[in-house]
C-alpha cells in the first residue's frame, strides 16, 4: 500500500484554489470603473467641449481602480508560477 | 482496513455515522444556508420604508396612498424571504431526504445543494423592494396615478421573481424528486 | 478503528454552523432599516411638523423589514434549542 | 440507505452540490429586474401617456437581464438530469 | 488506532465557526446606520434648526436597525459561553 | 473493504463544483442589465421621441455587460462537457 | 487495496475548483458595465446629438471595466488547458 | 498508528477560522462610515458655517455604526485569549 | 507508520486561513473611503473656496472608516506572529 | 507505509488559501477608487477650470482607499514569502 498524495501536492492544489480566490478582486474594479464609465458618458453628453478633460479625468481615476485587481492577479501568477511555498517544504 | 490518503480517510470517516446521521447533519447546514436570502427582502424592504418617509415628507396628504403601495411591494418582496423559511422548516422537521433509499453521501450533498440554491432569493428581495420604494414615491407624487403606478410595478416585480422560483423548483427536486438517486 | 464521535454529535456540531450561516440574513435588516432610518432623517429635517406620520411610516416599514431577520433568528435557535433533527436519527 | 463511497456517488453528491450554486447566479437579475420595476412605476407616474413605451422598454431590458440566470438554471438542470460526468468516468 | 477527538470536542469546534459566522451579520447595521449618519449630518446641514428632531429620527431608526446584529451577537455568545449543543449529546 | 474512488472521479466531481461557482458569475450581468432596463425605461419616458436611440444604446450596453456571464457559461459547459483536466492525468 | 487517488489528480480536482472561482470576478464588469449601458442610455436620450461621444466614452470606459474579467478568465483557461503545477510535482 | 490531534487542539484551530470569519462583521462599518464622511464633506462645503453641527452628526452616527464591528472584535478576542471553548471539554 | 501532522501544525494551518478570512474587512474601508473621495471631489469642484474644510471633512470621516480595516489587519498580525492559540494546547 | 503530508505541508498548503482570501479585500477600493473616479469626471466636466482641486482631492481620498487593498497584499505576501507560521511549529 502506497499513499499517493505527498506534501507538494497538497500545496499546489491548494494553490490553485489561492489563485481563483484571488480573482475575486477583480469583482471591485469591475464594478468601480463601470462606474466611472458611465458617469464619463453622462458628462461627455452634457458638457461634449470637456470631452478630453472628462475621459482623461475618467481614464486616470480608473487606472488607480485598477491597482487591486492586479494585486489579485500578481499574487494568482506568484501562486501558478512561480510558487514560493513548495520551496519551504 | 487502513488508508493513509487523507481525501479517502474523510471520506470513510463520513461513512463511519449511520447513513441517516450525515443526512441530517448536512440538513442543519442546508437549513442555514437558505436563510440567507433573508438578506433580500430585508434590503428592499428597509430601501421602501425610507422611500415611504420621504414621500411623506413630500406629500403628507397622500400618505393613505402611499403606505399602501409601500406594504403592497414589501409584502411581495417578502417572498422570497418566506420561501427559503419554508424550506429550512421542511429540512428541519419534515425532512423527506431521511427516509429515501439510496446512496447517503449524495443524499447528503443534496440537502447542501437544495439550501445554498435558496440563495438566489436575496435578488428578487433587494429587487422587489426596490420596486415598492421607487412605486411609493411614484405614488406620493401623483396619487392620482396610483393604480397605473402599482400595475407597472407588481409587473415588474413579478419579473424579478422568476430566478428565485428557479431556484425554489432546484431546491424542492433535490428534497423530493431527486433524479440523481437514479443515475 | 474506534470512532468516538457518534451521529448525534455530528448532527449538533453542523447545527452550530447552520445556526451561525441563518444569522447572516441580518446583513438584510441592518442595511434596510439604516437606509430608512436615514430618509427619515432627512425627512423629518426637511417637513418638521409631519415627524409624527414620517417616523410613524418609517417605523411601519422597517418592522416588515425585520421578518427575515427573525426567520434567521428562529431557525437559529431552533437549531440551538430544539434540535428536532437528533429525534430523527 | 447506503453508504459505499463509489466514484460515480462522490460525482452526484458534488454536482447536487454544483446545482445549488449554479443558482446562486439568480441574485443578480433579481436585483437588476427590480430596479427596473421601480423606475418603470416611476416613469408610468411621470408620463402616464408613455405607459405603453415604458412597459416595453423595461420588459425588453428586464429579458436581457434574465439570460445569467437562466444560464445558471441550465447548468444546474443538467448536473441533475443529464449529468454528463459520470459518463465520463 | 484511536482517535482522540470526542464529539463533544468537535461541536464545541463547529461553534467556534458558528459564531464566527453569525457575527458577519453585523455587516448590515454597520452599511445601514452609516448611510442614515450620512443623511443626518446632511439635513442638519441644511435645516441647523430641526437639529434635535433629525438627531432623534437618526438614532431611532439606527436603533431599529442594530437589532440584527446583537441577535448574531447573542447567538454567538450562546454558542461561546452557554453551548446547548454540548448538553444534548 | 474497498475503496472505489478513482482520481478521475474526485476530478469530475470537484468539475462539478467549479461549474457550479463559475456560474456565480451571472450576478453581475443581472443587476447591471437591470439598471440600464431601468434606465432605459426612464430615458424613453421622458424623451419618447429618441427611443430607437435609447434602446439601441441599453441594448449594445447590455451585450457588453453580458461578456463575463458568458465566459463564466463558457468554463462551465468546458468543464462538464469537453473537460481537459481529466485527460491530463 | 489500492487508493488511486493521485497528487496529480488532486491539483487537477482543485484546479476546477479554482478555475470556477476565478470566473466569479466577472459580477463586476457585469454590475459595471450595465451601469455604463444604463448611463449612456440616459445621456443619447437627452443629447441625441451627443450620441457618437456619449457612445464612445461609454465603450471606452466599458473596455477598461472588462479588464479584471478577463484576468479572471486567463488565469481559468491556464488551469483548465496549460496547468503549470502538475509540471511542478 | 497514532494520530495526534486532540479534541482541544481541533477547537482551537476552528477558533482561528471563527476569529476569521468574525472580522468580516467589519465590511459594513467601513461602508457606512465611508458614506457618511462623504456626504459630511459634501453638506460642509453647502454650508461651511453649519460645520460644527454636521461634523459633530457624523461622528456621533459613525459612532453607532462602528458597533457591530467592534461586537466582531470581542468576538475575535474572546476566541484568540480568553477561549471559553477548551474549557467546557 | 507515523502521521507527522501534530495539533500545533493545525492551528497553524487554520490560522493563515483564519489571517487571510480576516483581511477581508478591508472591502468596507475601500468601498467608504472611495465614496468619501468622490464626494469630496465633487464638493471641492462646487465650492473651491471651501476646499479646506471640505477635504478635512473627508479625511476625518475617512479616518474614523478606517478602523474595521485595522481590526481586521491586527487580527490577522495576531494570528501570524504572536499566535496566542498554539499556547493553550 | 509512509504518509508524506507533514504539519509543515499542510501549514504551506493553507497559506495558499489565505493569502487567496486575503487578495479579496481588494474588492472594496476598486468599487470605491472607481466611484470617485466617476464623480471626479463628472466634476471635471462642470467645473473644468477647477480640474487640478478636482484631481487632486479624488487622488488624495482614492489614496486613502488603497490602504485596505495593500493590507490583504502584505499579509498575502507574508504568507508566501516570508511565512512565520512554518517556524513557530
Ligand atoms: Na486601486
Ligand atoms: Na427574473
Ligand atoms: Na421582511
Ligand atoms: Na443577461
Ligand atoms: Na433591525
Ligand atoms: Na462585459
Ligand atoms: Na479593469
Ligand atoms: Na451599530
Ligand atoms: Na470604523
Ligand atoms: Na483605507
Amino acid at each position: 500500500m502506497e499513499t499517493l498524495i505527498t506534501g507538494k501536492a497538497l500545496i499546489l492544489a491548494c494553490s490553485a484554489i489561492g489563485a481563483g480566490l484571488a480573482m475575486i478582486a477583480g469583482i471591485g474594479p469591475g464594478i468601480g470603473q463601470g462606474f466611472a464609465a458611465g458617469k464619463g458618458a453622462e458628462a461627455v453628453g452634457r458638457q461634449p467641449e470637456s470631452q478630453g478633460d472628462i475621459v482623461r479625468t475618467m481614464l486616470l481615476g480608473a487606472a488607480v481602480a485598477e491597482t487591486t485587481g492586479i494585486y489579485g492577479l500578481v499574487i494568482a501568477l506568484i501562486l501558478l508560477f512561480a510558487n514560493p511555498l513548495v520551496n519551504m517544504l | 482496513m487502513e488508508s493513509s490518503n487523507f481525501i479517502v480517510d474523510f471520506l470513510n470517516w463520513l461513512m463511519s455515522f449511520e447513513p441517516k446521521a450525515i443526512v441530517l447533519a448536512a440538513s442543519a447546514i442546508g437549513a442555514g444556508f437558505a436563510m440567507i436570502a433573508g438578506i433580500g427582502p430585508g434590503i428592499g424592504q428597509g430601501y421602501a420604508a425610507g422611500k415611504g418617509a420621504e414621500a411623506v415628507s413630500r406629500n403628507p396628504k397622500a400618505l393613505r396612498e402611499t403606505t399602501m403601495v409601500m406594504l403592497l411591494g414589501a409584502a411581495v418582496a417578502e417572498t422570497s424571504g418566506i420561501l427559503a423559511l419554508v424550506v429550512a422548516l421542511i429540512m428541519l422537521f419534515g425532512n423527506p431526504l431521511v427516509n429515501l433509499d439510496g446512496n447517503a453521501f449524495i443524499i447528503m450533498a443534496s440537502a447542501m445543494g437544495a439550501g445554498l440554491a435558496m440563495i438566489a432569493g436575496i435578488g428578487p428581495g433587494i429587487g422587489q423592494g426596490y420596486a415598492a420604494g421607487k412605486g411609493t414615491e411614484a405614488t406620493g407624487k401623483r396619487p392620482k396615478m396610483q393604480s397605473q403606478i402599482v400595475r407597472t410595478m407588481l409587473v415588474g416585480q413579478a419579473v424579478a421573481q422568476t430566478t428565485g422560483i428557479y431556484a425554489l423548483v432546484i431546491a424542492l427536486v433535490l428534497l423530493f424528486a431527486n433524479p440523481l438517486l437514479n443515475l
